[in-house]
């Protein structure tokens, strides 16, 4: 039963359902698209509830081939890697559904364009084949480049083109690389090409093909992530994109880059990765510092958030490549754990635009009187994403800190002080918005968060706890599969991890009552 | 009976949760009688098994809850012992009280369930951090504690000065979060793991004392982060314009003490690190004198106690640098009773002059509040360490513990003794200004003894001011009796003969004394003596050490960011990318101008290149 | 004297270069399309000439197909010339230069 | 002996024709070059056994091509005002010059072919007849063919669309 393609192929044909909609009844556009974005949830459940959790290889694999000639086949599989990112998409997109309800301009097409963008998302997560990967990686580009450039706001013609301009010149390298690779590939196979994943881990590469490769792919994955100096298409498109848009974007779009690292980067080209990890975790804890620094000025409450993901990215970042199993699958679950935050925040900031049309801090204060469970809701999304322990953000940091200082001490050290930035640019911000007497005289007429509101966050604010309390499953399906990269980048490397970097040097700890107690008066 | 020692940290959070939630529908007396009763319920949970360590019976213990982050081998287990029952009785005994204290004083309050709610998750926390079995759990204690602060001290948020506040004390605590948890990056890198166990019995053989030095120090950057230690302490002050309850259970009893009790339970590590030892010795030190010069002058009640605290606690950290780690707790467990007794009672006041808190525009209030009067009495002569109070003996014995050390620790010494007088002096102050003299109020309000709900907590702490002392009277040293299994492997001070003692303790007491009878003689006639001295002025602002921060750290910050913001981000770095747009459109405008229309121009450079190819593929081909 | 291939593939040559002759001088578009009919004889008379030699079909094939492009060229050649013709007045192929930059 | 002959008259005529046609200041002229030098080549098509080949050739492109020009000629009236207009003197050159180079390049890249190829037309039996020539294209050429219908057709659409879409604002028929 082709679980992985007919979880692919439902949002698309939501899509179709939603675009035959009779033109007149518009308002059934909203509750059918919402409808069509729940099949893709309920079979990624079943893909979660199915996942065998100690396996490290690749499950619900599905092997088609299109053209034996240029080795190109429809090869998708999950792993610990992907499954939550997976879960995620197919969560995200009910609820950012049901959260474009202000959306009133021409409903369908943006109905359609979405479904199509959470095909291509979950293509990019689940495509094993390299071609069909690209084929998604671009999918997304469209969907994206519309969503804001046709419902954002002011300046979204110059956010959007930034956004696609950029993303395009990094797949331009990616589409490069991935050719080569594919023919290197096919070379040693025999055939003319092959974008098959699994044959590519076979192959025997230069160094120096190696390094070129790693730099395409690199290139691309870079400016997705966003990596410091690329950035600067992020808070352009976030504070133009609609709700809906900035959410999925900031929750998922963003980890394609971080997933294409770990599941590429390091794993297709080891010797690569080994050498310039040092040079990318710097510009990971640049981006750290840098990100958290500008978000303390923002004046606008979008563009203090998409700063804010910058900076959390670099965690991502620093995590993949200081190359211990602490780090790596910290990495993962915080790109799980920042897909809810952030996404949480950009849904606030939405509700909030909805009713006041303005996103500039200034213009608010004192809203915790007038909206008292909006500002709670507000002050707990942003403490789980500040890393407060007992929610999501902290379990992924602690762990990357902890991963990352066993072989990248000082970045990590550095990195930290992330954590501090965090809470000053968070709180300050709550403070300007939240506390104080309430200042314009337009907010005192706004109303609280309604039921629908509160139901749409309920999921995020359920799963933020939840991950933050009881990580352990998440950790258990995720630490496998980084495994087999760590071994993977030993075998071919020379590169050691450190006895703690492995989940089998973390001591073993009893408990019960402690043997020599009573001391010796 | 530790089976159940769960329930102490799930407790207050089901009763945090319930009232978040439901407060409003409860309606105050519910919400309140919950949040009372559930720390009660905790309280009642641990006193069995904190009795089985008095009967000898007890034994150490940790308990597995559930595993938390197993690839940093990070579970949720309770260690179970002598330090920590002391620690869960003071946050549960004198926390119940203060929720008592606050049913009256929050009374019509609109936000009265939320307050109680945050007053539960602040005991919850403190009891994941006093409980815990590793430095993760106890990380997460000590962050989540810093969370309930900061939602207290910003209760009353529409006052943007309580606002502003909250987030100083949260941003300061996370700077000293940021040591605690770099320390814990280094521990892991050398143990492997979290767990106080293991590190404990290993750290001997693997640690090398610089790496000891490093974490120590590192660990005392987060104690002085939230024990409000030089220079992390500027939060303190500012955190009085939370409700005084909060002021009593947070900024005086608990939470801040969590910097001393973190350092008392890895004493172990401390001790591979006499350098660092020495370090937070005289950092206590300097945090005591400098809080006491400024607490002289000070004219807000809460401020004077919040300086006093600060004072206190760099009692605590110069014992617990000195290696004294019992005397440190003991004093940490007087000092939970009397500072919670003097705020309380400084909150009695304020609530009978109706919000009114500066000293200047007191005076007799001994007729009106009785009750107020007496239980303050006694915290004052507590704190003052006047012979038979608690203060008396904890505050002696770290003097003595730091005498005894010897060397260049005579100097602390010293310099403690002039602390305690100088904190003899401001208490007399403080005591004499708010009760004696004549009334300097205006004439609206007319103050009232406090209702039961607020004087029993007063009465029932004043009693434990006095006696919490003869625990630990040097005859029979029962507390350190009654601590030692927590602190197997940690050497005792040496050098302490009984004489040695005695002598000791008078000379603390005459010091006492004096600092009494100056304050008494200073303030006893009925107009105040002019503060006027350039010496007053400056410590009346605190020595404008905060303004000093805000100019060195935090507006070069600010202009650094804005920096960022204004120009590198959109020049630098945008620039550059608009920088190769640009490129690319002039290097197509150029190409354009081949584009000339002229038809024929084409053909002729059709024509040329068609030449020029044949004779390339005729030279490449080898025709010549 | 017997004709060679040689012969046919010179007459070629030389055709062709005075077709691209034309097409260089003339400035009137019919002449400039002649000369390129001319240029396209040339290819075919190799075409047939080089087939001939080498006893492949193929080139007259290839000759015929020549042809065809150049019949389409032709019309739709003409028929642009006359809608130009039709607004401008005048064949000259200097003057129709707007689509430049 | 005879084809020699044939030969050298019709190349001549070729030759002059196509100078002609370059050289006549009015089109009409040119024309009348163009179509001698194509009647010579389809003589030097007989010559070389392409029968299909020359029969094509007299019909469409003597006939049909031709006529097109002339046609177009007469409808665009003959001016020869501007036949040759302000020439470059360079560029007279130049062409000359270009010309040249090509007539060399040709020649020169089939030196190599034509001094070793087979001296005399060793007669092989091919001969363009209709059926090979047909066997051929309806083979393997059968798909390319099918374009060039494809081809014709548009062809066909795009004359009629460029003569029926023009702007019909210009009405004043511009004739010479």
């Amino acid at each position: 039963m082709p679980v992985l393609t007919i979880l692919i192929a439902l949002p698309i044909v939501g899509a179709i359902v939603v675009a035959l909609l009779p033109k007149r009844r518009t308002e059934l556009v909203y509750p059918i698209a919402l409808g069509m974005s729940i099949p893709p949830l309920v079979v990624a459940m079943y893909v979660l509830v199915n996942f065998r959790v100690g396996d490290a290889a690749f499950q619900f694999a599905e092997n088609v081939v299109f053209t034996e000639a240029f080795g190109i086949g429809w090869i998708v599989a999950v792993d610990g890697i992907s499954l939550f990112m997976v879960v995620l998409t197919a969560l995200l997109f009910p609820i950012s559904i049901a959260a474009s309800r202000s959306i009133t301009s021409n409903v369908k097409s943006y109905m359609v364009l979405m479904l199509i963008l959470e095909t291509g998302l979950l293509g990019v997560f689940l495509a094993l084949d390299l071609f069909v990967f690209f084929a998604f990686f671009e999918i997304v580009l469209i969907p994206m480049y519309l969503l804001i450039s046709l419902w954002g706001s002011e300046n979204r013609a110059y956010a959007s083109l930034k956004f696609v301009l950029f993303t395009a010149t990094g797949s331009a390298f990616l589409l490069a690389s991935i050719i080569a690779l594919a023919i290197i590939t096919g070379d040693q196979m025999g055939t003319l090409a092959s974008f098959d994943f699994r044959n590519m881990l076979q192959t025997e590469l230069s160094s120096t093909a190696q390094f070129v490769l790693f730099a395409g792919f690199g290139i691309a994955f870079a400016i997705k992530v966003p990596l410091f100096p690329f950035h600067t298409w992020l808070p352009d498109a976030h504070t133009e994109a609609p709700t809906a848009a900035s959410v999925i974007l900031a929750a998922v779009l963003l980890k394609m880059g971080a997933y294409g690292f770990l599941r590429f980067n390091l794993t297709l080209f080891p010797e690569a990765a080994v050498s310039l990890a040092v040079p990318l975790a710097v510009l990971g804890v640049v981006g750290i510092v840098y990100g958290a620094a500008l978000a303390i000025v923002q004046p606008d409450i979008k563009r203090l958030i998409a700063y804010s993901s910058v900076s959390h990215m670099g965690f991502i970042v620093l995590g993949a490549f200081a190359l211990t199993t602490q780090a790596l699958t910290g990495s993962v679950v915080l790109m799980i754990s920042h897909g809810l935050t952030t996404g949480a925040l950009f849904l606030l900031v939405g509700m909030i635009y909805d009713r006041t049309h303005t996103r500039e801090i200034a213009d608010y204060g004192g809203l915790a009187r007038v909206m008292p469970v909006f500002a709670g809701m507000f002050l707990f999304a942003a403490l789980a994403s500040a890393g407060l322990p007992g929610l999501s953000g902290f379990v992924g940091e602690f762990a990357v800190l902890i991963g990352s200082y066993l072989t990248l001490p000082v970045l990590t050290v550095i990195a930290s002080s992330g954590v501090i930035l965090a809470a000053i640019y968070l709180l300050w911000a709550y403070e300007r918005v939240f506390t104080g007497p309430v200042t314009n005289p337009k907010l005192k007429v706004l109303r609280d968060l309604g039921f629908r509101e509160v139901a749409i966050m309920a999921p995020l604010v359920v799963l933020i706890i939840g991950l933050g309390v009881y990580p352990k499953p998440v950790f258990d399906r995720i630490e496998p599969s980084v495994g087999i990269i760590l071994d993977r980048i030993e075998a071919t490397t020379d590169f050691e991890v450190p006895a703690e970097g492995r989940l089998s040097g973390v001591a073993e700890i009893e408990y019960g009552p402690v043997h020599e107690s009573g001391g010796d008066n | 009976m530790t089976d159940l020692l769960w329930l102490v940290i799930a407790l207050p959070l089901l009763g945090a949760v319930v009232n978040l939630f439901f407060g409003k529908r409860l309606g105050e007396p519910v919400a309140g009688g919950l949040s009372v009763g559930v720390v009660v319920a905790s309280w009642a949970i641990a006193v069995p098994a904190t009795l089985s360590f008095v009967t000898g019976s007890g034994q150490v213990e940790t308990i597995y809850l559930f595993s938390w982050i197993p690839v940093v081998g990070a579970d949720a287990a309770i260690l179970w012992d002598p330090l920590s029952a002391v620690m869960t009785m003071i946050v549960t005994g004198v926390g119940a009280l203060i929720h008592i204290y606050s049913l009256g004083y929050m009374r019509g309050d609109e936000r009265y369930p939320r307050f109680f709610a945050f007053l539960n998750l602040f005991i919850a926390s403190m009891m994941i951090l006093v409980l815990s079995a590793n430095f993760a759990m106890m990380f997460v204690g000590w962050e989540l504690v810093g969370l309930s602060s900061y939602l207290l001290i910003s209760f009353w948020f529409t006052k943007p000065e309580a606002a502003a506040a909250g987030k100083k004390a949260f941003i300061v605590n996370r700077i000293g979060d940021w040591g605690f948890l770099v320390a814990l990056m280094i521990i892991f890198a050398t143990f492997g793991t979290f767990d106080f166990g293991t590190i404990f019995t290993t750290a001997p053989g693997i640690l090398t004392v610089g790496a000891a030095t490093a974490i120590t120090l590192l660990l005392f950057v987060g104690a002085a982060g939230k024990s409000a230690q030089i220079p992390l302490y500027i939060w303190l002050p500012d955190a009085m314009e939370g409700p005084t309850p909060v002021s009593a259970l947070i900024h005086a009893a608990t939470m801040v003490t969590a910097g001393v009790f973190m350092i008392a339970r890895a004493a172990v590590l401390f001790e591979l690190a006499p350098v660092s030892g020495a370090v937070i010795a005289v950092v206590g030190t300097l945090t005591a004198l400098v809080a006491a010069l400024i607490a002289v002058s000070q004219t807000d009640i809460k401020k004077v106690l919040a300086y006093s605290t600060i004072s206190q606690l760099g009692f605590m950290v110069l014992a617990v640098g000195v290696g004294a780690y019992t005397a440190g707790v003991f004093h940490l467990a007087t000092h939970a009773f009397f500072k919670a007794l003097l705020f309380l009672g400084a909150g009695s006041v304020i609530h009978a002059m109706a919000g009114e808190q500066d000293m200047r525009k007191m005076g007799g209030l001994r007729k009106m509040m009785p009750v107020t009067f007496i239980t303050m009495a006694i915290g004052w002569l507590a704190i003052s360490g006047i012979f038979p109070f608690a203060g008396f003996w904890s505050k002696d014995e770290i003097l003595a513990a730091t005498f005894a050390k010897g060397g260049a620790f005579i100097v602390l010494w010293a310099v403690g003794l002039f602390v305690a007088l100088l904190t003899a002096f401001y208490m007399t102050r403080m005591f004499v200004m708010t009760f004696l003299g004549r009334p300097r109020w205006d004439g609206g309000t007319h103050p009232h003894e406090s209702p039961a709900t607020m004087t029993v907590p007063l009465i029932v702490l004043g009693f434990f001011s006095v006696s919490a002392g003869l625990v630990n009277t040097p005859a029979r040293l029962a507390f350190e009796h009654f601590l030692e299994p927590s602190f197997v492997g940690v050497p005792h001070i040496k050098g302490l003969t009984l004489g040695l003692i005695v002598t000791l303790a008078v000379v603390s007491l005459v010091v006492a004394l004096a600092g009494v009878t100056w304050g008494w003689l200073a303030y006893r006639r009925d107009e105040l003596p002019a503060e006027d001295g350039a010496f007053w002025r400056r410590s009346l602002e605190a020595f404008a050490v905060d303004d000093f921060y805000g100019r060195v750290i935090v507006a070069p910050g600010k202009r650094v960011s804005t920096w960022a913001a204004e120009t590198m981000d959109p020049r630098v770095i945008d620039g550059a990318a608009h920088g190769v747009a640009r490129g690319v459109l002039r290097f197509g405008s150029v190409l354009g101008k081949l584009q000339t229309g002229q038809v024929r121009g084409y053909a002729g450079g059709m024509a040329v290149a068609g030449v020029i190819l044949i004779f390339v593929f005729l030279a490449v081909g080898g025709g010549f | 004297m017997i004709v060679t291939t040689t012969w046919f593939l010179l007459l070629a040559a030389a055709l062709f270069s005075i077709g691209v002759a034309g097409v260089l001088i003339r400035r009137n578009a019919l002449v400039m399309f002649m000369s390129i009919e001319l240029m396209l004889n040339a290819v075919n008379l190799t075409f047939v000439a080089v087939s001939r030699e080498l006893g492949l079909i193929e080139g007259q094939v290839a000759a015929l197909f020549v042809m065809v492009v150049a019949a389409t060229e032709v019309t739709v050649g003409l028929a642009i010339v006359v809608a130009v013709f039709r607004t401008r007045a005048s064949a000259n192929v200097d003057e129709l230069a707007e689509m430049k930059g | 002996m005879a084809e020699t002959i044939v030969f050298i008259i019709f190349a001549a005529v070729a030759l002059v024709g196509a100078v002609w046609m370059v050289m006549a200041p009015n089109p009409v002229h040119s024309a009348i070059g163009l179509l001698a030098v194509m009647f010579s080549i389809a003589v030097h098509y007989v010559i070389l056994d392409a029968h299909l080949i020359a029969a094509v050739q007299v019909i469409i492109y003597a006939g049909a091509v031709m006529t097109l020009f002339v046609f177009v000629i007469m409808l665009i009236g003959v001016d020869t005002a501007d036949a040759y207009g302000p020439q470059v003197p360079i560029q007279r050159a130049m062409t000359a010059a270009v010309a040249a180079g090509f007539f060399a390049a040709i020649a020169l890249a089939g030196r190599v072919v034509w001094i070793t190829g087979s001296a005399a037309f060793g007669r092989p039996n091919l001969s363009g007849t209709v059926e090979a020539v047909a066997d051929e294209l309806f083979g393997t050429w059968m798909v390319v063919f099918l374009s060039t219908i494809m081809l014709l057709t548009i062809a066909a659409m795009g004359t009629i669309a460029l003569a029926y879409f023009h702007e019909d604002s210009t009405e004043d028929e511009a004739s010479a």
